[in-house]
């Protein structure tokens, strides 16, 4: 199968209100900027685009449609949308690649969460009959997973607020991180809680913003001249909507997604996961295998900023960045979607050759 | 309503969700200047690049930001449109009146907007119009400021040239 | 170029669905309307509270109903000290997973308390009715502690 | 070079204005199953799902893949949600090809679906926003002036869209799941239906549907132990522009010409008319059938009126190259589906199975979807040969 290779990511701050801007000034810079970082003009100069967003973060019909306005789609392109984390638009267009029907594909994701109440917007991604008529929060979905590792000894509250801690501090040396700073786990539990056992620093922060990767085969990464990581394996797997059908306190579609993605076949020196709340990268990380020897969010992950529909496509970009940086050699980058992480994505990164 | 044993088969599902939109920036300068009874198009800052009107934060061929404001005349001309029979919810209109796509003079593309004070069996691709406006007190950032846009005594312009007027419309 | 105000206008966006409901949904809602719970037997026998339609490890089809207790067992909650104008609850309350008698597989609903302290995980519960029952699953009003 | 693969498995819902015996699981597992009765497979064959619909506020439903997966045998298989506007149900079949076609899977599942019954179709494509106008009386009304310019340029007289909702209400009295079954309907009958967006009347308008259709998609070494005879896809091409910008081309989008080359020239097709032996195309308002027959380069540009009015695309009058046999969507319009339908009942008639709506030894199909402001486009040609 065809070797692919990112050449280049870029994303937006997050932030907790983009205010003034659209969804075309939202996505504008940052495909600029990677325009710029990848040497070329336009998505005329890409093979294939595919984006994610969400219709219900702002509560507009047809988001994706604006899109299509930052990208110079004239002449026309060839371009599809997922209403999925832009992971999965990565994820089509890897497809594209292997098929021979591209060299090269832009990526992008967006999303303004602000406008609406995010909580209970995604409350109507549940059972249309049972459960979002209820209007469960996904963050009451979240605590009662939490509790239940609680319960079982799985996990400790300092076990969070160490998860906590750890992603405010790594968030320092990223530029685009919202929540930020030089806490401790002490600090993390003197927090009363908010939606019980979770704190409010437990749980992500509600952003808007942007992200954008270009990937190619590795012969044009090579014609390019850029420096690149290449995807090595990527898969994703569902499981059950019913939350009591599933055991909670594990990922089996995580670990069977990395088990396919081929994420056993080395050393993992950097891990992105997509964990909203803090108890869930314990989940990932276990579901995983990941120890000591793997720097897990060395962003801050999501807990520090989490770009709705873009969030996923980041974790990948992220390790992309580790990676041409000569931080890392190897590294695995995980998106969830769903409540209680119900759908996973796994993608395993190595180092590309030196261009 | 239904007897005691009969079997559900549908139920009503009420999904009302609040948000607080804030307009983009490129269509806030249009509005905002729209409350000052001006119609403004943008476009990108190169020469001769094309006038939208509205604007909506790039010029869609180039993905390019339109950060060039350019005021447009409130004379359009109807590049084509079509006569609504049924009513838009929400929307007090009573129907059949005529939806249009109109370009003002000095922009190239069009918007829609309502055509009135009209025989509706008479209007046609061509045609040239005006805007009529609201009293300024009921000004807001709005398209709505303008009521609708009613035929002129001018010539009409040739289908190649709509779109392509000057902002002095066909005097020029 | 113009400095542009900051517009900013809450909206609504909002419709009343007519969902049609399809037998297993159907029953159980007329069962709630009824005063009574029903769950479906899975593949493997366990019994799925509200009913699913399909199994989700098989993918078959389901169609074996059970009657099960209105009393259950919380397997896990969230204590909601803040409700959102959405919950069911003014006051705070307990979002829960339920383990109702002759079920096997917990539910998500809410559970009354006048405080967090007195709801836990292994608690029992038992479903308290709307006073007018309409087929919807707000038929069951909350969960109390027994 | 991608891989070869094919449809092994079509399964489709009957069209209706509501179907109130099922839940939204219910109609979308209706289609799936089918797909794999018609495939002689079950749940465990299928490696992945791929999903489409058209937007998340039809249904009321946030990605809905989430709560559908038990539904479509999902549980521990990847599942893809697709949207694309009104061309969902064609990019959705291009994408689940994808997953074949790259090798990555040997067998996939696709089911797209619309249950616009839940709500309103004018409200769910267009609610008010605020500081915008809201004129655009849903879809018609944002075709009709488009329409109007074409019957401009074209000259074309003007019952020729008259004579499209006749001629696909025909086709679809001929297809037992189409929606409106009309098979006495009269030119004199749509002439005298209301004006709804003048020039488009109400039976020149497609009918809103509930319904749901899949596909089962194998590669070339499972489709060929298939039970039944594979239709093969010869070519898969999307093409994109924006809605609006200066000078773009409404009437004939450049966004359909650039696709419907792409997709011929890997079909090996140099003349659509003459070689392809049908098409199932999208068209919600009958006007866009001579529009579309001259964007596809059936029919030189202005000209398209005319095959319409000699019945070349009329299955019943013995025309050359049928459009529509199955009704089309102005039969059946289940949005999210309706995309999805075209490029099934094109495999379908390469497959010899479309029933009363087969056309006689067809061997090569067009499946078309279009959606948006005409500016997003998906295409597949199927064959009953390999090559």
């Amino acid at each position: 199968m065809k070797e692919i290779a990112i050449v280049g990511y870029q994303q937006s701050d997050a932030v907790s209100d983009a205010g003034a801007q659209n969804e075309v000034e939202l996505i504008i810079p940052v495909l600029s900027r990677i325009f710029e970082q990848v040497g070329i003009t336009n998505a005329q100069d890409v093979d294939f685009v595919c984006s994610g967003s969400c219709d219900y973060l702002q509560g507009a019909a047809f988001a994706f449609v604006l899109g299509v306005d930052a990208l110079g789609a004239v002449p026309p392109i060839k371009e599809s949308h997922v209403e999925m984390d832009a992971a999965w638009a990565l994820y089509e267009s890897v497809l594209k690649i292997r098929m021979g029907h591209a060299d090269s594909a832009l990526v992008y994701g967006f999303g303004k969460s602000s406008p609406g109440e995010l909580p209970i917007v995604l409350s109507q991604q549940l059972d249309p009959y049972y459960l979002a008529p209820q209007w469960v929060d996904t963050i009451s979905l979240a605590a009662m997973q939490a509790r239940m590792m609680l319960d079982r000894g799985l996990i400790t509250e300092r076990d969070m607020a160490e998860v906590v801690a750890r992603s405010r501090r790594n968030a320092l040396d990223n530029p685009h991180a919202q929540l930020k700073g030089d806490v401790t786990a002490d600090d993390i539990l003197a927090e009363e809680t908010y939606l019980s056992p979770l704190r409010r620093s437990d749980c992500c922060p509600i952003s808007d913003g942007a992200s954008a990767m270009v990937i190619c085969t590795v012969e044009k990464a090579k014609a390019w001249g850029k420096p690149y990581a290449v995807i090595s394996g990527i898969d994703h797997i569902i499981e059950s909507h019913n939350p009591g059908m599933r055991d909670l306190t594990d990922s089996v579609s995580t670990r069977k997604a990395a088990e396919n993605a081929g994420m056993g076949k080395g050393k993992v020196d950097v891990a992105e996961l997509y964990a909203p709340f803090s108890h869930q990268e314990l989940i990932l990380s276990r579901a995983l295998g990941l120890g000591d020897d793997t720097n897990i969010n060395p962003s801050g992950g999501v807990l520090a900023g989490n770009l709705m529909m873009a969030s996923g496509l980041s974790r990948i970009g992220e390790v992309f960045n580790r990676i041409v940086a000569g931080d890392a050699e190897r590294g695995v980058a995980h998106t969830t979607s769903g409540p209680c992480l119900q759908h996973n994505l796994v993608a395993v990164l190595d180092k590309g050759e030196v261009a | 309503m239904s007897d005691e044993n009969e079997m559900i088969t549908g139920i009503e599902v009420p999904i009302y969700l609040k948000y607080n939109f804030t307009a983009g920036a490129a269509p806030a300068r249009f509005l905002s200047q729209l409350k000052e009874g001006k119609l403004t198009g943008q476009s990108r800052s190169d020469p001769g690049a094309p006038v939208y009107v509205p604007p909506r934060g790039s010029c869609p061929a180039t993905g390019q930001p339109t950060d060039t404001e350019v005021e447009v005349a409130d004379k359009a001309t109807v590049q084509s449109f079509t006569i609504v029979h049924i009513p838009i919810p929400g929307n007090p209109i009573e129907p059949p009146f005529v939806v249009a796509n109109l370009v003002a003079d000095g922009a190239n593309i069009s918007f829609i907007h309502l055509m009135s004070e009209c025989d509706n069996e008479q209007v046609h691709i061509g045609q040239r119009v005006q805007a009529v406006w609201r009293p300024e007190e009921e000004w807001d950032y709005s398209m709505d400021n303008i009521k609708y846009f009613k035929p002129i005594d001018e010539p009409d312009v040739p289908v190649e040239h709509i779109g392509k007027l000057p902002v002095t419309g066909l005097e020029a | 170029m113009s400095q542009p105000e900051i517009l900013n206008q809450a909206f609504e966006l909002g419709f009343t669905y007519t969902r049609s409901t399809g037998p297993v949904v159907g029953r159980f809602l007329t069962e709630l309307k009824k005063r009574n719970i029903v769950g479906i037997k899975a593949s493997d026998g366990r019994v799925i509270v509200p009913p699913m339609e399909y199994d989700p490890d098989t993918a078959e089809e389901l169609s074996e109903f059970v009657e099960v207790g209105q009393e259950g067992e919380i397997i896990s909650f969230a204590w909601v000290k803040h409700p959102r104008e959405a919950h069911p609850s003014e006051r705070p309350f307990a979002w829960a997973m339920i383990k109702l008698d002759g079920a096997d597989v917990p539910m998500v609903h809410w559970v009354a308390s006048d405080s967090e302290e007195l709801v836990s995980t292994g608690a029992r519960v038992k479903a308290t009715w709307s006073d007018d029952t309409k087929g919807y699953i707000t038929d069951i009003a909350c969960f109390e502690l027994v | 070079m991608a891989n070869l693969a094919a449809v092994v498995g079509i399964g489709q819902t009957s069209y209706t204005t509501k179907r109130n015996d099922v839940s939204i699981a219910g109609l979308v597992r209706e289609a799936a199953v089918n797909a794999l009765n018609d495939a002689d497979l079950t749940w465990d064959d299928i490696d992945a799902v791929i999903l489409g619909k058209a937007p998340d506020m039809f249904e009321g439903i946030i990605m809905p893949e989430i709560y559908l997966t038990d539904a479509l045998g999902c549980n521990g298989k990847p599942m893809l949600r697709v949207h694309t506007a009104g061309s969902v149900g064609g990019s959705t079949a291009l994408v689940a090809a994808s997953h074949v076609q790259s090798g990555t899977f040997d067998r996939v599942l696709t089911v797209s679906f619309e249950k616009q019954s839940e709500s309103n179709a004018m409200w769910a494509l267009s609610n008010p926003q605020p500081f915008s106008t809201h004129l655009n009386a849903g879809a018609g009304g944002y075709f009709a002036p488009i329409i109007r310019e074409y019957i401009r340029r074209s000259g074309a007289p003007a019952d020729v869209g008259i004579k499209v909702a006749v001629k696909d209400r025909l086709h679809g009295a001929r297809n037992p799941l189409a929606h409106l079954q009309l098979p006495e309907i009269s030119m004199e009958e749509v002439a005298d239906s209301f004006m709804l967006w003048d020039p488009i009347r109400y039976l020149e308008s497609c009918p809103s549907s509930d319904g749901a259709c899949a596909m089962v998609i194998a590669s070339e070494e499972l489709a060929d132990k298939a039970s039944k005879p594979p239709a093969w896809i010869r070519g898969v091409a999307m093409r994109s522009e924006p809605t609006m910008y200066a000078g773009r081309e409404e009437v004939n989008p450049q966004a359909g010409r650039d696709c419907a080359a792409d997709v011929y020239k890997q079909a090996g097709i140099s003349d659509p008319r003459k070689d392809l032996d049908v098409a199932e195309v999208y068209v919600p308002f009958s006007w866009y059938e001579p529009m579309w027959l001259e964007n596809l380069g059936f029919a030189p540009e202005g000209e398209g009126w005319k095959l319409t009015m000699e019945g070349a695309t009329s299955l019943i009058d013995g025309g050359d190259i049928p459009w529509n046999p199955s009704g089309g969507v102005l039969s059946s319009n289940a949005i999210g589906a309706s995309g999805m339908i075209r490029f099934a009942e094109a495999a379908r008639q390469v497959r010899n199975d479309a029933g009363d709506h087969q056309v006689p030894g067809a061997k090569l199909a067009l499946g078309h979807a279009y959606g948006g402001g005409a500016q997003f486009f998906a295409m597949w040609v199927v064959g009953a040969e390999k090559a």
